[in-house]
């Protein structure tokens, strides 16, 4: 919907912050757009800020997922940081905040690229 | 459809996701009308947002000119939405576990499983015409919503 | 009421003045799907709430168990609401003007003088079982919204 | 709707802050409340600041009608103030504008009571 999710380097980590809906027919497939964009150039540390997201609905988490394995697939690696509540409880109880690696500070996330 | 016989606010919309939106600005103010605060809302949101997700996408097939019908009823203590489509119906037996280890990665199939999680009863029934009934019921005593087993 | 043809948003609604608001918040929505501007959107939401309000008090006669039917239509270049209510009807020819000087401070009669002054086109019906179907129209291509003969 | 509408004196005019929508069955009642409320003391000089309000349905103009007469009858005057301009709009197709009096500054209006 016209809504650009930011990107920036933080040393070789790019980080993209997603922001608003993450849901379907909209935030989802910007989101996806954009991480693919991102990996795009060869880009191996990925990580996305997730502050500013309100909702993320079982389509997004699913892009989400999808962007994940794709990561893999390329030998990167994509990481998530500052989960609001609401968010964290999502990825809880689908059981899939095993399966990302979450960080609540952008420093800690940043190191563990290592 | 029918003249749905319960439901204070009933909407009809055209299979758009767009009009998701409107789906959820209608829960805000339903919300607010029945003293239903933010945290319970957010929950309730998420479960109609599938709902109606699922009747455009699986039951219209995005043809716009099949409509999706929400109703928002109930009583003091219980919100019941229910959510209908136009489409071919579909046996809610055969979903599979989103939590099931193979199931784990995939792209999709967690919608229903959003549902049954963050409302309180879930059921499915054919409409007159075809099409599938989604009835949810959400407990407004129970003080956190949604978040379930946790 | 029944089933409308037309129309890719519908409300049925209960004889509530809360409801006027989803009506309002349903229309900000159809505006930014159709691209309608803020200032178009405010003078189209003026005329829809007295036609909503009419139906509730005067059709309606705020009986919660009577619905009104919001429809919001029309193609490119129009915009076409209607608003339905379960009453009895009434002869839209007898309206005082609230112009006239000896209406001109009284306390009523200028819902329909708003909806005729914001709206390009208003035409009232019967509706199958009775009641009033109210039918409005904006054209969208006109730059200025509704504030007509100024 | 719980809102309520602001009331402070300039000298001895009592200027009522409306805001928000005066519309049938909220802001309606609320507004003729507050002006018979502020009426009821005696007072003769009122100015009502229209500055906050966003809608006026013709449910709220017609209390605004209603509330000037009766302040005629109670031998009070009425004016209006810092009218927005979609409100200055209504109030000029209902041809009310030439009924009130209508000013653009509180310093006008206050000196207009003399
Ligand atoms: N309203 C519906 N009409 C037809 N089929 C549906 C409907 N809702 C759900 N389904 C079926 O159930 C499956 C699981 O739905 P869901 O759990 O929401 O996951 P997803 O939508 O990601 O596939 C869908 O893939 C679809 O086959
Ligand atoms: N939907 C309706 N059903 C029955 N009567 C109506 C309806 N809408 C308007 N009317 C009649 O028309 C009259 C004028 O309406 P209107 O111009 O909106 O002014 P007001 O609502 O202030 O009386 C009403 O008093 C009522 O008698």
């Amino acid at each position: 919907m016209g809504k650009d999710f930011g990107i920036r380097m933080n040393g070789d980590v790019k980080v993209i912050e997603l922001k608003g809906k993450i849901t379907i027919g909209s935030g989802d497939l910007k989101m996806r757009e954009t991480i693919h964009q991102a990996l795009g150039d060869g880009t191996k540390k990925i990580l996305i800020d997730m502050a500013g997201v309100s909702t993320i609905d079982s389509s997004g988490v699913g892009e989400l997922v999808g962007c994940y394995t794709t990561a893999t697939h390329k030998g990167a690696k994509l990481k998530l940081m500052n989960l609001p509540n609401k968010i964290q409880d999502v990825l809880t109880v689908t059981q899939l905040i095993t399966v990302f690696d979450v960080y609540s500070s952008e420093a800690e996330a940043v190191a563990s690229f290592g | 459809m029918t003249e749905p016989e319960q439901g204070a606010v009933v909407l009809w919309l055209s299979s758009r996701y767009e009009n998701i939106e409107l789906v959820q600005a209608a829960l805000g103010h339903v919300c607010r009308l029945r003293g239903i605060d933010g945290e319970m809302e957010h929950w309730i949101g998420m479960a109609l947002r599938e709902a109606v997700a699922n009747a455009i996408r699986h039951g219209n097939r995005l043809d716009p000119q099949k409509r999706v019908l929400v109703s928002f009823g109930g009583d003091g203590d219980v919100l019941e939405l229910t959510v209908g489509d136009e489409g071919d119906g579909f046996d809610p037996g055969r979903i599979s576990d989103p939590l099931a280890p193979e199931n784990q990665m995939k792209t999709s199939g967690r919608g229903i499983f959003y549902i049954r999680t963050f409302m309180d009863e879930v059921s499915f029934s054919r409409g007159e015409k075809g099409g599938t009934i989604l009835t949810m019921k959400k407990d407004l005593k129970t003080r956190i919503a949604g978040k379930g087993e946790q």
